[in-house]
């Protein structure tokens, strides 16, 4: 179980894939148009626009305007792929995924590259840390973040065959594989999990494990991985669940491994507040309430600095996880001792409150 | 029916009348809509949709008809009508509008009305999406022709010259735009609010052909859609200098009947001017909008911005 | 009780008194400004612009512009007051509440008129069921709605005095006053819940109950308090908690609530995702899990009509919150028997389980 | 010192060598940054920061100061190098660009930087930010002017052809709009990617007063800016025809030197370069400058675009 938290080889840049992913669906299918506002270097839908420069629609520097001709072309048949930063396909262009590609339920895929706030330095204007929960509370939308470079490619098929609007999330950097799929060569599948194409909308079991579940979005998969390793040595028995398809979510498969844990730890590269974390908590919540935590940007906007110290500083890390399963499991104990929520705003348990044990599950 | 059928301009004047009849009906009947804006709009949409575009109201969704935006989506109740006189659906469906349920929402929408090409009423948006409808007929190689109804006031949004830029530089010659320009935003005169002159001006340097026509003046309409077709590698803007309300005198340049349902005495009275305004004096006898009798209440609390 | 969930008088509107209180303020204070883009009549800031022309700045239908000269007044002083409705406060200027207003903590008042589906038949376009979600997910944001005119007045007040910025979320129509303040008259006293400036951001206790806790933001107010009395004729007793201001949320009012009651149903005249449900199930869940139920829009667009025919078409009346808190009842009683949760993406409880019928309440 | 400093242009000229070696020595010690748009902008910034703002780096919040708004956010690090020459902040702290935990973000930060007048990097928000700082001078008669500099592949967004209305209507004579016009854009030439042109006659449909320059010619910059000033009841952009790069041979005109970090043999080179600039070939003698060590590792991966 260990090699599977434990990839081999080097890691495959996410936007590479992403890159390479659009070239291969283009030539596949003559209906695949590419759009592009100055960032295609970025992006690298450039790799596109160099191999099939008459399906690449480049708008300069205007995310609204790219995002309603992405509309009409998919008014006329076409499957355009809206290709620019993260923060700029929802915040500067929210109103026209809404209304020009959402409302009419338009064949419109939005890809946002550089997400959460691993954007190389650029600082909180480009760190996207909101696009989730903008995208996941527009009707309609389905909403991908993958976590390698396979699941990359496969995700950039999905959202290809899947009808209507797509918000596609894509990491700027390079993270190991973790999932094979079968253009995988022989050599490179030892230790990781088998993906298909219909796998993309389930929750992925990467790891099992009975004393809590660990939820990791798109790339947070990496450090889900790491910090159930390093639980594991604590004595900690942590299942990971690797979720690329943040809407619609896997319901069945968050309310299995929860029932089968009892508690629930969210982690993603975005504000807890709007993203999995709120959709996770809105499943439980709903049919089958566990302690939750959420690990992600504590509703503060990021800054400029390498991504290992804005992890560090912005609770992005395996240790954040770790702490987080740590607090869930106490708490949960906490709570079957009887204990009641806290009056105050930060604690979460009000000590030396006695209430009838509330048994959550036999 | 893919062509333009051959109407004579006194027949689309008489159909022009017609849809002034249901725009004002619809409204009054469901106590919501923007009366203004669709009658200041309704010659050019006749000209439109009975003689400029190839559409087919038998087969909605033919792939090679020639595309309409109706950017200034709040202007619903003019493109129904002119759809409903052109064939698309039953004149009497006209009465739904804005019901619960209805295929004839308060800002149209392309998922629910046989001939509507795109949803709006997001202001600004109608534009980007008609360059993208015409760049697609470029790559493809398709010869359909791409028509954008934009408000005056609506060319405040930043989009629309986003989109006037793309369209100008990729020679979208396949694209005409028209404004509505009545002079009239919904809080004020345009030159109160945020005044466009020059506007031909603006649109010129943003790369586009510019034609300025009376908007109410079907022959100078159908010639400017003309010279548009023939223009090559450039897109189009008409200009089209209208009255808001037009048809109702009453209405005729006042801001405030911008999105104001009528009381039922003004709306008798509007019925009385637009049916005078038939050279016959008899209205529009025999045409379908005969069958409409207005349901006057029952459709709940009055609606309206 | 009955006399506090059936308040005397006429309606009142809220969008006139937000266009009155903005005019008391700006009397009050000369640094508040209001702006419009060509929506003030309905809006109702042109009660602004007719008193203090030469504080009211129109910008004509240029939302993002409106919004970044908004900023730009605050940096030099001004407390700006941006109008329009909802969906163009949020939507279409969306990048730029969150750059130019959100991020440098500009004390800025984005204030979106028409929330909620309710917005006199204009349809999908002009329904506000994603901004609460929007805004939520930008880090400095306030984000508040009133429910009667009593509570719009304090919360323009509460807006202006609480730094940094704010999204202030009013409704079209009139609705029952169930609050007072200082300025209302004795005589209208009856029945009324005291209001004080510093009450808008606590979750305010409307109904005492004991079986469930129902948490209606803003104007739903009204309708979990027809639900609470039917609810109480059919041997339920429901407390209700009116929310107007959904973030920071009153975590502690919610906690206690829950904590009493065991179970909770939220009421928001917006999306189920993302907005006060999102809220209410991010705090019990990390806190406190107990079941809840959101009642809301069901993540879909709405459509023209009549507002009477859209409250019951897309699940807002009160039957709906009965149904509602009915089903959460159930489901808790099966969770406390035992019930494993559902493997289903859309039943609560596994298809066979059997259940007894269940006696709410003696 | 409110009033701007007696400097001459020879003395400018020296004050932006330094300029250029502190943004070279910033981009490569960070592994991240905008060198092309922040060299290309250098002699705009210096001519405002040392001839024509009033403003106060003792008392950067100073109210009445001119205010200054970088719309192209991005040329952050020529911004910081042009404040901290001017005194806002010790140079030795430009070595913290980009770092964690430090007041020079990538993109500008009003919260964090002293004498950063607007948090920018969302490109096209900036003049917006401008109109309402002027408007907000002209409510409360006050007499601090309002500059704002953008890239010319910014204004291909639409909010700044709003903001451009906005100004141009309200006659927001107070503000003063600076184009760094270098005719390159992130991916290509703007030629390439969305033409301008006809550039002028944009700017003046919106009702803005134009003047062209050469961005590298101080004298040119410093009468245009006065022209600015002195032109009544109508905003002024000053399109400052620019080289992206300038100062570093192998950055000039090149679009790859958008947002690329330099090896250390390019830095080497860009330095040499910029020190023969000076006039007497020493480089910038005693000035602040001449205590940066390059600190050529050390802030982990490299960033950029
Ligand atoms: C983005 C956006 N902002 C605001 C509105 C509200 N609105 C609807 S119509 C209208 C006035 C439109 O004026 P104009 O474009 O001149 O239309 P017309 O006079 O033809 O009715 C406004 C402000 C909107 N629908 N969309
Ligand atoms: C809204 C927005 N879209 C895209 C970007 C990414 N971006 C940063 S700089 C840049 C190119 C800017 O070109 P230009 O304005 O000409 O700047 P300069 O040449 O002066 O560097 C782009 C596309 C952004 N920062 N903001
Ligand atoms: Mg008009
Ligand atoms: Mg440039």
């Amino acid at each position: 179980m260990i090699a599977r938290f434990a990839p081999a080889g080097a890691p495959v840049s996410i936007r590479e894939a992403f890159g390479d992913a659009l070239v291969e669906l283009g030539k596949d299918n003559p209906r695949v148009v590419v759009l592009d506002a100055d960032l295609a270097e970025s992006t690298r839908s450039i790799k596109f626009a160099k191999e099939i420069p008459e399906r690449f629609v480049e708008c300069g520097i205007a995310e609204q305007n790219m995002t309603g001709i992405a509309a009409g072309l998919a008014t006329v048949g076409y499957i355009p792929f809206v290709t620019t930063f993260c923060v700029f396909a929802t915040k500067r262009a929210c109103d026209q995924v809404s209304i020009s590609v959402a409302y009419p339920k338009l064949n419109v895929k939005i890809c946002g590259a550089y997400s959460g706030l691993f954007t190389g330095k650029t600082g909180a204007t480009h760190q996207a840390i909101e696009d989730i929960a903008l995208m996941r509370a527009i009707p309609n939308m389905t909403v991908l973040e993958p976590a390698d470079a396979v699941e990359t490619r496969l995700a950039v098929k999905y959202a290809a065959d899947v009808p209507g609007p797509v918000y596609l999330r894509i990491a700027r950097d390079a993270y190991p594989v973790i999932f094979s799929d079968e253009a995988t060569q022989a050599s490179e599948n030892a230790g990781r999990i088998k993906l298909q194409l219909s796998d993309i909308p389930k929750a992925k079991l990467l790891v099992d494990g009975s004393d809590i579940t660990i939820i990791a979005l798109g790339i947070m998969a990496h450090a889900a991985l790491e910090a159930c390793n390093i639980l594991f040595h604590q004595g900690v028995s942590a299942k990971v669940l690797g979720i690329s398809c943040v809407k619609p979510i896997d319901q069945a498969g968050i309310l299995e491994a929860a029932s089968e844990t009892g508690a629930v730890v969210t982690v993603e590269n975005h504000n807890i507040i709007g993203g999995l974390g709120s959709a996770v908590a809105e499943v439980l919540g709903e049919h089958y309430p566990v302690l939750i935590k959420r690990v992600g940007v504590r509703d503060v906007f990021g800054e400029s600095g390498p991504d290992a110290d804005i992890a560090r500083k912005y609770g992005l890390t395996a240790d954040h996880i770790v702490q987080a399963c740590r607090e869930v499991l106490e708490a949960k104990e906490s709570l079957r001792l009887g204990a009641r929520p806290a009056g105050g705003a930060k604690a979460t348990l009000e000590p030396g409150e006695s209430r009838e044990p509330r048994v959550l599950r036999i | 029916m893919e062509q333009p059928a051959e109407f004579s301009v006194e027949q689309l004047g008489e159909v022009a009348r017609r849809v002034r009849r249901h725009i004002v009906t619809m409204i009054h009947n469901s106590r919501a809509g923007h009366p203004g804006g669709s009658l200041s709009s309704v010659e050019i949409l006749v000209s439109l949709f009975f003689k400029v575009m190839r559409v087919s109201p038998e087969e909605p969704g033919w792939p090679e008809r020639d595309r309409f935006v109706l950017s200034k989506g709040h202007a619903s109740a003019a493109l129904y009508a002119v759809l409903a006189e052109r064939g698309f659906f039953p004149t009497s469906e006209l009465l739904t509008f804005d019901a619960i349920d209805s295929r004839l929402q308060g800002h149209v929408d392309m998922t629910k009305t046989p001939g509507v090409d795109m949803s709006t009423g997001s202001l600004g948006q109608g534009l980007s999406a008609a360059c993208g409808m015409a760049v697609g007929a470029k790559i493809g190689g398709r010869q359909f022709r791409v028509y954008c109804l934009l408000g005056d006031g609506e060319t405040q949004e930043g989009q629309v010259w986003e989109a006037a830029m793309f369209a100008g530089n990729r020679g979208l010659d396949n694209l005409t735009a028209i404004v509505d320009y009545n002079k009239l935003q919904l809080v004020a005169p345009i030159a109160q609010i945020m005044p466009l002159e020059p506007y031909t001006d603006k649109w010129r340097s943003f790369g586009w052909s510019v034609i300025e026509v009376d908007g109410h003046d079907f022959e100078q309409l159908l010639g400017a859609f003309h010279r548009a077709r023939d223009t090559r590698g450039v897109p189009t803007v008409i200009i089209a200098h209208t009255v808001k309300g037009k048809g109702v005198s009453f209405m005729e340049g006042q801001v405030k009947w911008h999105s104001r349902p009528t009381t039922d005495e003004e709306f008798r009275q509007a019925i009385r001017e637009i049916n005078v305004l038939s050279e016959d004096g008899t209205g529009c006898g025999t045409s379908p909008c005969g069958t409409i009798t207005p349901i006057i209440s029952g459709q709940g609390r009055g609606g309206g911005l």
